[in-house]
């Protein structure tokens, strides 16, 4: 069984902001305007997360892509209470949003604040709906979004590879963000996989996770910088 | 002044009209701007699904053909049947017949006609009904395309259910 | 004893003595009109910003990433906390055989029944899709807590609106005896009672089993929506004694709506005959007693947090204690502990105004507790993002007006159709209680020694 | 049952509106046959690679296409430049094509003031008729044409197009900052940097992986093409620690505008501790010892003067860091196998750039990394066929209005600045301006000027695919394609160490009455008619590319790009010897070339000292013989008396006003930067990744991530230090008016650990005020408020000399503080 992870080394990372574009693209996220914006009401699925350590001269800054994590245990699937969200079997945390009755308390109860929602109808002025990703659907308002692995991606590398007689394999799938990464610092494959490009880096020293001590086990790992 | 369990008969009645009338405006049948005779074509000409609905093999959507695929054969009338007629005036001004779908999915459903055709081996009429067999525009889908139609099947072949398969 | 049907036929009023309890029926003055017209304008603007919301989304409240939950939250929690008043509280007093409950009884179920149905609204207002509130049902998910309130809550409005009814029979039976209008309705609802014996064994025994079986569901009620948050890993909410913390704040707030309640009716329906200074002196102590039960949890619960010293519970800490929620934290102390506990205490100043004010600071302080739980522990979340803010929006302002209207609504309307203050159990209490009580507090003595008999004393009772 | 139940609910939503479907139909105001195809074709995807035309880049794009239709961007892995990574406004091209307010026909003012609709043939023949007239009655020098299309292709046409119509006019941005390397190098280009095989970079003032030429490379080349556990190591001297250069190994936060002093307290030490490459420095360079000149006189040598002037003690007070990180990083670049030394941002941009230039390019040569991997060389020419000359005889040629001298710039020229000087004291009288793909209103300091300047101009005509700044003063807007419709050909950007060549192909028809400058200009000049249009012969834009592409068939060098970058590289190598063989005629390699969209050619000719430097001694020059030349004739220009070479020199010096004096002034040396205003803040506007090209304001996606590293958006804003922001007591998130003697200009403050003190950065990309983008009256725009100093070396006008004081407006209005702040 296929259990999909993702490794991001902060080492390589830039902070470049690629991913979150990416995603943006990818996956129709709607941009909510300047007023929404100012009202902690901005969409973003994956978010450059500025960690500050030290102070004065030592100080440090590091910039941490962060999706949804993934959690193998999800916090935020214990308590939706009609299967709106839930642990697919390839472990990735969907959101099914025309199940979805938006009553946020995934939101709540998610310690990565990984989730979005829908304050008001999703916006495409002019004709940018037309530059959407047909493969993901337009969210309506009232529902909770997330990252999704880019799981759509998952089901036509399979349909390709089911089409080319095979099964899927290590480095079919690549999410937007890993894609659209020019330091190539985001890794996405078969957890499960012992011999995957990602397995071996989750092994890797500087490998963690975030908030692991939850006990949320998140399939989304990241390397430590190495200086 | 009428006593009060009169009153709310009166509204029991009035909310299942209501309800009987949206219902009713529910299931409008389909017509079609011609009227296409798919035994014609399938059975007495023995043509395959695939001659007009080209990607039902290879397409995410099988597609309706249009006036280019149409014209291969009635760039100019076949017969005197007034509805070919129609097409030929269709194929000759150029404008796409405006086709009504009968079978369709929501945005929200990712459904690939090359993954249950081509990969999955699946007989069009499994979904769609002895469409061949109809000699005039079907009003109303023959299966009615449901999830739970889906979910039944993906059980029956042994399929995941798992709905990131066809929720996007 | 067929003596309350009798009086209730032959009652023409003439010598029935418990008219000042049906006056409020039987002549309703111009005032109910009005103020019931009033309160549906509220109500209606509530209905119509409601409507308007789902038309544009949530996003007409101040709801945000990451304080996704707010007033219609609060103000769930709140109301269901207020709706312990009645049935638990009225059932416990019955159950201990309290003879000062007869007057009180009545109105705390009232208070359940109607702001029960209120709070138990609250989580609708908050979805995103009320029009898919129904996928509860079709497919509901038993793990979520969400679920489980669903249920209980649903269980506990069932109970206690049988609860109130079933002890009304006889009431009404005497409204419609009395002819009042409108007829069908009595009619209707009087179940045909004429007061047999074999009804009033039915009545008691139901009402017995009755109050045994309110007392938990009302427990879990409150217990279940402490595990709301309790269930979650945020910080401020992932904590084990919510469940029994949620109950006490229930019933303390719930005892302070009950006595705003009592006084607010006593002095519209002129009620002192019956609500004397004796039942507000007894609810009063009662109170005074949640408060320090309340501030023991209080105390415990930020204690264990502060001294845990874990570092996102530390940011929700002070956040309440020294940051932006600090007013909000401080008055509800001084709002739930300091006032009552100054006011109740001496004998000087619990009187009906001193015990008015108490439990008015204690209604306010109870929601501003609510916020406190809310708000902060979402405004801060683990990782390193910025901290959090809610600003409620006027929308939010109204539907919580809406809510307080239609909880006055409930009263004026029931105290239109029904009498506020149970008249049989009065009665009943007139005519047995006495002799009731005497025996019973006998029956707490020593017995007689054999030899020498001794006259029973019949003091006190 | 979800057929009908999503149509009862429809139904409902009608009836009671409580429906949020809208996600689910989508309505289009794009042609039908495209929607029909959306809703309905087969869906059957494609991808076809292309050039990414939003900034001077020129990444490559792959761009996925369904049913024909265009619904997603990436970087395209075969092209050396960004090798698969896109920047996020690379990202937002779709959003920029299918953009809601794009021009969707030529206008012209009217007589009320405000653009009317016409038609192309209207408006061409109109200002070709204007052009014939000037072009016949030689009054060709009055027009005058700025372009910001990047790539030398477009460039050469233009210049083609200027001098057909007898206009010696076009303004040329590559001039921007090539300065040092022509002193010491002479050569009139920015050298390459080989990235791809250092192993330090030094940073003065370049945020590498956000600003500069050509980021993407920069992340490509040092992190993303290299293996796991393995990057370029990067150094960052500075006065704001950027997202991108908090991953630099050392952060070197100094003083603004004291880039030039760091570097040489870094050569100090290199000196001193003889860590230097003392062949490179004995045979190929020029005034590093003392040395005696023609006349007999004893010169000063560049070792001299670092070891006298420029020990660390003195660099770490000019500097405000501390002696021993300079120390550090001397011997940590002494050490390193592949050290480079780079210049640019903030480092660039001083009042003193063109020394700060000169002495970090020293410090390469120090290091001695000329010519050899990881080092400075020149990338190998692009063998374009050269555009034969039009028969010049009936092209007279006037001075440019871009020469320098006169009012403004001894040196060298600010393109914009100039132009609007001499418009406005009507020293050289301009009738018609054509502005291609720039923005100078917005973009430039004298952007103010120059709006004043284009009243004055009888004509001024701007092809752009928005409304903006420069477009408000236009008397003729004609609408451009955006990047995704149209052919484009560019050229490496500057500093990258190979050449390459993208060929960008139209991925969809035009959406709209557009149309591509390059063709644009082509029948403008086929209007002027007469030898303009002979001057002007091809058809259309891909005529002109092709015919220029030829050039590289015949000379077999290069090759097209294929497979991955690795891939690309090796098959490069493996096909160095029958690449003869490879494209037999220029329509398959054409052919070739439209498949994989980019060409290359990696191997720089080694060893050939006399193309690198092109100096009078032949060597990287320390003492700047072609300064002191530039010099003496300037000098001697000043006076028409006779004079000596010295005093010339003297008054030379004096015109430059160095505050050096002796040889120092030729030698590389320490220029404090002048900072004018009274505030007591210095202002350092930058350029954020999100603010890359013209057009970032117009996505939605990008402004809403404007400020991202700040989790923040949609707003300018203002980042001063923890110090700074303790001193003004202002918060995280306060509103401030940012205020020079210049103007004011309001910002939100954003509190960043590492900001140097005294200090404010604020990023520019938004403060629009034309109905361009959708961003328009958001934000603001920091250049607006610039004290126009000069450098006066290279005429370029300085963005970063500026005080300014901060003045609170506004609380932050809610909430916490942000992370930055250390608000967790």
């Amino acid at each position: 069984m296929t259990r999909w992870g993702m490794v991001i080394d902060l080492d390589r990372c830039t902070g470049c902001g690629s991913c979150m574009a990416a995603c943006h693209q990818e996956n129709n996220l709607a941009a909510v305007g300047p007023e929404e914006s100012s009202r902690d009401r901005a969409f973003h699925w994956l978010r450059v997360l500025p960690e500050v350590s030290g102070s004065g001269a030592e100080v440090k800054v590091r910039y941490v892509p962060q999706p949804c994590v993934q959690c193998d245990d999800p916090p935020c699937v214990r308590v939706c209470p009609v299967h709106a969200t839930y642990l697919g079997e390839e472990g990735i945390v969907a959101q099914i949003y025309s199940r979805c009755i938006g009553c946020r308390y995934c939101m709540a109860a998610c310690p990565y604040n990984a989730k979005v929602f829908n304050w008001y109808e999703p916006e495409w002025p002019g004709d940018l709906k037309q530059g959407t990703n047909p493969d993901v659907s337009l969210r309506p308002k009232g529902v909770v979004e997330k990252c999704t692995f880019c799981h759509h991606r998952v089901v036509k590398a399979r349909e390709e590879a089911r089409a080319a007689g095979r099964e899927i394999r290590d480095g079919d799938v690549t999410p937007a963000c890993a894609e659209s990464c020019p330091a190539r610092a985001i890794e996405f494959g078969d957890l499960e996989d012992p011999t995957s490009r990602v397995s071996e880096l989750t092994r890797s020293p500087r490998a963690f996770r975030l908030h692991a001590d939850l006990g949320t086990r998140p399939k989304v790992y990241y390397l430590a910088e190495r200086d | 002044m009428s006593s009060g369990p009169v009153r709310v008969a009166l509204l029991g009645v009035l909310l299942l009209i209501v309800t009987g009338v949206a219902f009713s405006l529910l299931d409008r049948p389909i017509e079609q701007p011609i009227a296409f005779n798919h035994r014609l074509h399938v059975e007495d000409l023995g043509s395959d699904c695939t001659d007009c609905h080209l990607y039902a093999m290879t397409g995410v959507r099988a597609t309706i053909p249009n006036v280019e695929v149409c014209a291969d054969c009635h760039a100019e009338a076949q017969t005197d049947s007034e509805e070919e007629a129609l097409l030929v005036a269709y194929i000759a001004s150029g404008e796409p017949i405006p086709w009504r779908k009968l079978y369709w999915v929501p945005d929200h459903v990712y459904f690939s006609h090359r993954r249950h055709t081509a990969i999955g081996g699946i007989e069009c009429e499994t979904c769609h009904g002895p469409m061949g067999e109809a000699s005039e525009p079907v009003p109303r889908p023959f299966v009615k395309v449901t999830m739970n139609g889906c979910m039944e099947c993906h059980e029956q072949t042994g399929t995941s259910n798992d709905c990131l398969l066809c929720h996007k | 004893m067929t003596s309350v049907n009798d009086k209730g036929v032959s009652a023409g009023g003439l010598e029935f003595e418990d008219q000042d309890l049906l006056r409020s029926i039987e002549d309703s003055g111009v005032g109910f009109r009005v103020v019931s017209t009033l309160l549906c304008l509220v109500i209606l603007t509530a209905w119509v910003i409601f409507g308007r919301q789902i038309l544009r989304g949530l996003g007409v409240t101040g709801l945000n990433q990451p304080v996704a939950w707010g007033f219609y939250i609060v103000n769930f929690v709140f109301f269901i906390g207020i709706s312990h008043a009645g049935t638990l509280i009225s059932a416990i007093l019955r159950l201990s055989q309290a003879e000062w409950r007869r007057p009180i009884t009545r109105m705390a179920e009232v208070i359940t029944v109607v702001v029960l149905a209120i709070g138990a609204f609250h989580p609708v207002l908050d979805l995103g899709r009320p029009d898919r509130a129904l996928n509860i049902f079709t497919a509901g998910r038993l793990q979520s807590p969400l679920l489980w309130d669903v249920s209980s809550i649903s269980a506990y409005f069932m109970a206690s609106t049988v609860y109130l009814y079933i002890p009304m029979i006889p009431d009404i039976a005497l409204l419609r005896d009395r002819g009042v209008r409108p007829r069908w309705l009595y009619q209707f609802l009087a179940w045909g009672w004429q007061g047999t014996p074999r009804q009033q064994a039915v009545l008691e025994r139901a009402v017995g089993i009755l109050m045994v079986l309110v007392i938990p569901i009302a427990i879990s009620v409150h217990t279940v929506i402490s595990y709301i948050f309790a269930m979650t890993l945020q910080p401020g909410w992932h904590s084990t004694i919510f469940g029994p913390y949620f109950v006490v704040g229930a019933i303390f707030s719930g005892i302070a709506a009950l006595m705003m309640v009592m006084i607010v009716l006593r002095r519209i329906f002129h009620l002192e005959r019956y609500l004397k200074q004796v039942h507000f002196d007894y609810l009063s102590r009662l109170l005074l007693i949640m408060s320090l039960l309340w501030f023991y949890f209080t105390f415990s619960e930020y204690l264990t947090a502060f001294f845990g010293n874990e570092p996102s519970e530390m940011r929700v800490f002070y956040y309440k204690v020294t940051g932006p929620y600090a007013p909000f934290f401080w008055s509800m102390v001084v709002a739930n502990f300091l006032i009552p506990a100054i006011l109740l205490s001496f004998r000087r100043t619990r009187t009906i105004p001193g015990i008015f004010i108490a439990s008015t600071s204690v209604v306010i302080g109870m929601w501003l507790e609510r916020l406190n739980i809310v708000v902060p522990s979402l405004a801060n979340p683990r990782l390193a993002l910025p901290t959090g803010y809610y600003i409620p929006s006027l929308v939010e302002w109204v539907m919580f007006a809406g809510g307080i209207a239609t909880f006055m609504l409930g009263f004026v309307i029931f105290a239109r159709f029904f009498p506020l203050i149970s008249v049989w159990e009065i009665q009943e209490g007139r005519k047995l209680s006495i002799a009731e009580t005497t025996e019973r507090l006998e029956g707490y003595l020593p017995d007689p020694v054999p030899s020498a008999a001794t006259p029973p004393m019949t003091e006190g009772g | 049952m979800i057929v009908p139940r999503r149509e009862f609910l429809k139904m409902l939503g009608v009836a009671t509106g409580t429906l949020g479907l809208g996600g689910c139909d989508r309505d289009w105001l794009v042609p039908d046959r495209l929607v029909e195809l959306a809703q309905r074709g087969p869906g059957l995807e494609s991808q076809v690679p292309t050039i990414c035309g939003l900034c001077e880049s020129g990444c490559g794009l792959t761009v996925r296409l369904v049913d024909g239709l265009p619904v997603g961007l990436k970087g395209n892995p075969h092209h050396p430049l960004n090798r698969g990574g896109l920047c996020p406004v690379g990202q937002a091209g779709l959003e920029v094509l299918y953009a809601p307010n794009r021009l969707r026909a030529p206008q012209r003012r009217g007589a009320g003031g405000e653009l009317e609709p016409v038609s192309w043939e209207d408006a061409l023949a109109e200002v070709g008729g204007l052009l014939g007239k000037m072009r016949s009655e030689g009054q060709g020098s009055r027009v005058a044409l700025l372009t910001d299309e990047p790539g030398r292709l477009f460039h050469d046409l233009a210049a083609r197009f200027a001098q057909a119509v007898g206009s010696p006019n076009i303004s040329s941005t590559k001039s921007q900052g090539l300065l040092p390397f022509t002193l010491t190098q002479g050569i009139a280009q920015v050298p390459g940097f080989d990235l791809d095989k250092a192993d330090l970079v030094m940073s003065f003032g370049l945020e590498l992986f956000e600003d500069g030429p050509a980021p993407l490379h920069a992340i490509s080349a040092m992190v993303g093409s290299r293996q796991t556990e393995e990057r370029a190591a990067h150094i960052y001297a500075g006065t704001r620690l950027s997202a991108g250069s908090s991953r630099a190994e050392v952060y070197v936060p100094i003083e603004p505008g004291t880039h030039g002093a760091l570097a040489l307290g870094v050569a100090h030490v290199l000196v001193r501790e003889g860590n230097y490459d003392r062949d490179f420095v004995a045979e190929h360079t020029f005034g590093f010892e003392d040395w005696i000149d023609d006349q007999g006189r004893e010169r000063l040598g560049f070792r001299r003067l670092l070891l006298e002037r420029y020990y660390p003690d003195r660099i770490a007070r000019i500097c405000g860091c501390d002696a021993a990180t300079v120390v550090r990083v001397a011997r940590r670049l002494g050490e390193a196998a592949a050290p480079l030394a780079v210049v640019g941002g903030e480092g660039s941009q001083g009042s003193n750039a063109t020394w700060t230039g000169v002495a970090v390019h020293s410090l390469n040569a120090l290091l001695g990394v000329f010519d050899r991997p990881g080092g400075v060389s020149l990338p190998p020419p692009i063998p374009l066929t050269p555009l034969a000359d039009p028969e010049t005889s009936s092209l007279e040629q006037a001075e440019s209005i871009f020469a320098p001298g006169g009012s403004v710039g001894a040196f060298g020229v600010d393109a914009v600045e100039k132009l609007a000087e001499r418009v406005i004291d009507g020293t050289y009288p301009i009738d018609l301006l054509i502005v291609v793909s720039s923005n100078p209103v917005y973009s430039s300091p004298a952007g103010q000027r120059l709006s004043q300047a284009m009243e004055q101009i009888q004509s001024v005509v701007v092809l752009t695919p928005f409304l903006d700044e420069t477009s408000a003063h236009a008397d003729l807007v004609l609408p451009t394609h955006v990047f995704l419709e149209s052919w484009q050909g560019t050229t490496t950007p500057a500093a990258v160490a190979f050449s390459t060549l993208g060929l960008g192909k139209p991925v969809i028809e035009p959406l709209f009455d557009t149309r591509h400058p390059g063709d644009v200009l082509l029948e403008l000049g086929r209007a002027a008619g007469g030898p303009a249009g002979a001057a002007l012969p091809w058809v259309s834009y891909p005529d002109y590319l092709k015919e220029r592409m030829e050039g590289l068939v015949i000379s077999g060098e290069g090759s097209v790009v294929t497979g991955s970058f690795e891939e690309s590289w090796v098959h490069f190598l493996e096909e160095r010897g029958w690449r003869f063989l490879e494209h037999r005629s220029l329509e398959n390699f054409w052919a070739a070339l439209e498949r994989e969209s980019g060409w290359w050619n990696p191997v720089p000719a080694r060893g050939d000292w006399a193309r690198l430097f092109r100096t009078p001694s032949g060597r990287f020059e320390f003492f700047s013989q072609t300064l002191e030349r530039h010099l003496r004739d300037v000098g001697g220009m000043t006076a028409d008396v006779e004079m000596s070479e010295e005093e010339a020199l003297e008054r030379g010096i004096a015109a430059m006003g160095s505050q050096v004096d002796g040889d120092e002034v030729l030698l590389p040396h320490f220029e404090p930067p002048i900072a004018s205003g009274a505030g007591e803040l210095q202002l350092l506007p930058f350029r954020p990744i999100t603010a890359r090209g013209h057009l970032a304001a117009v996505s939605p996606m990008v402004a809403e991530m404007f400020g991202y590293p700040f989790l923040d958006g949609w707003q300018t804003w203002a980042e001063i230090g923890t110090d700074t922001a303790h001193d003004l007591d202002l918060a995280d998130g306060d509103l401030v008016a940012v205020e020079s003697d210049r103007g004011s200009i309001e910002a939100v403050v954003r509190v960043h650990p590492a900001a140097v003190p005294r200090t404010v950065h604020v990023p520019v990309g938004l403060g629009h005020v034309q109905p361009g983008g959708v961003a328009d009256g958001i934000g603001s725009n920091p250049i607006e408020i610039v004290e126009p100093i000069r450098d006066n070396l290279s005429g370029v006008l300085s963005t970063t000399s500026s005080r300014v004081s901060l003045r609170l407006l506004r609380r932050r209005p809610h909430g916490g503080p942000a992370p930055m702040d250390g608000g967790h």
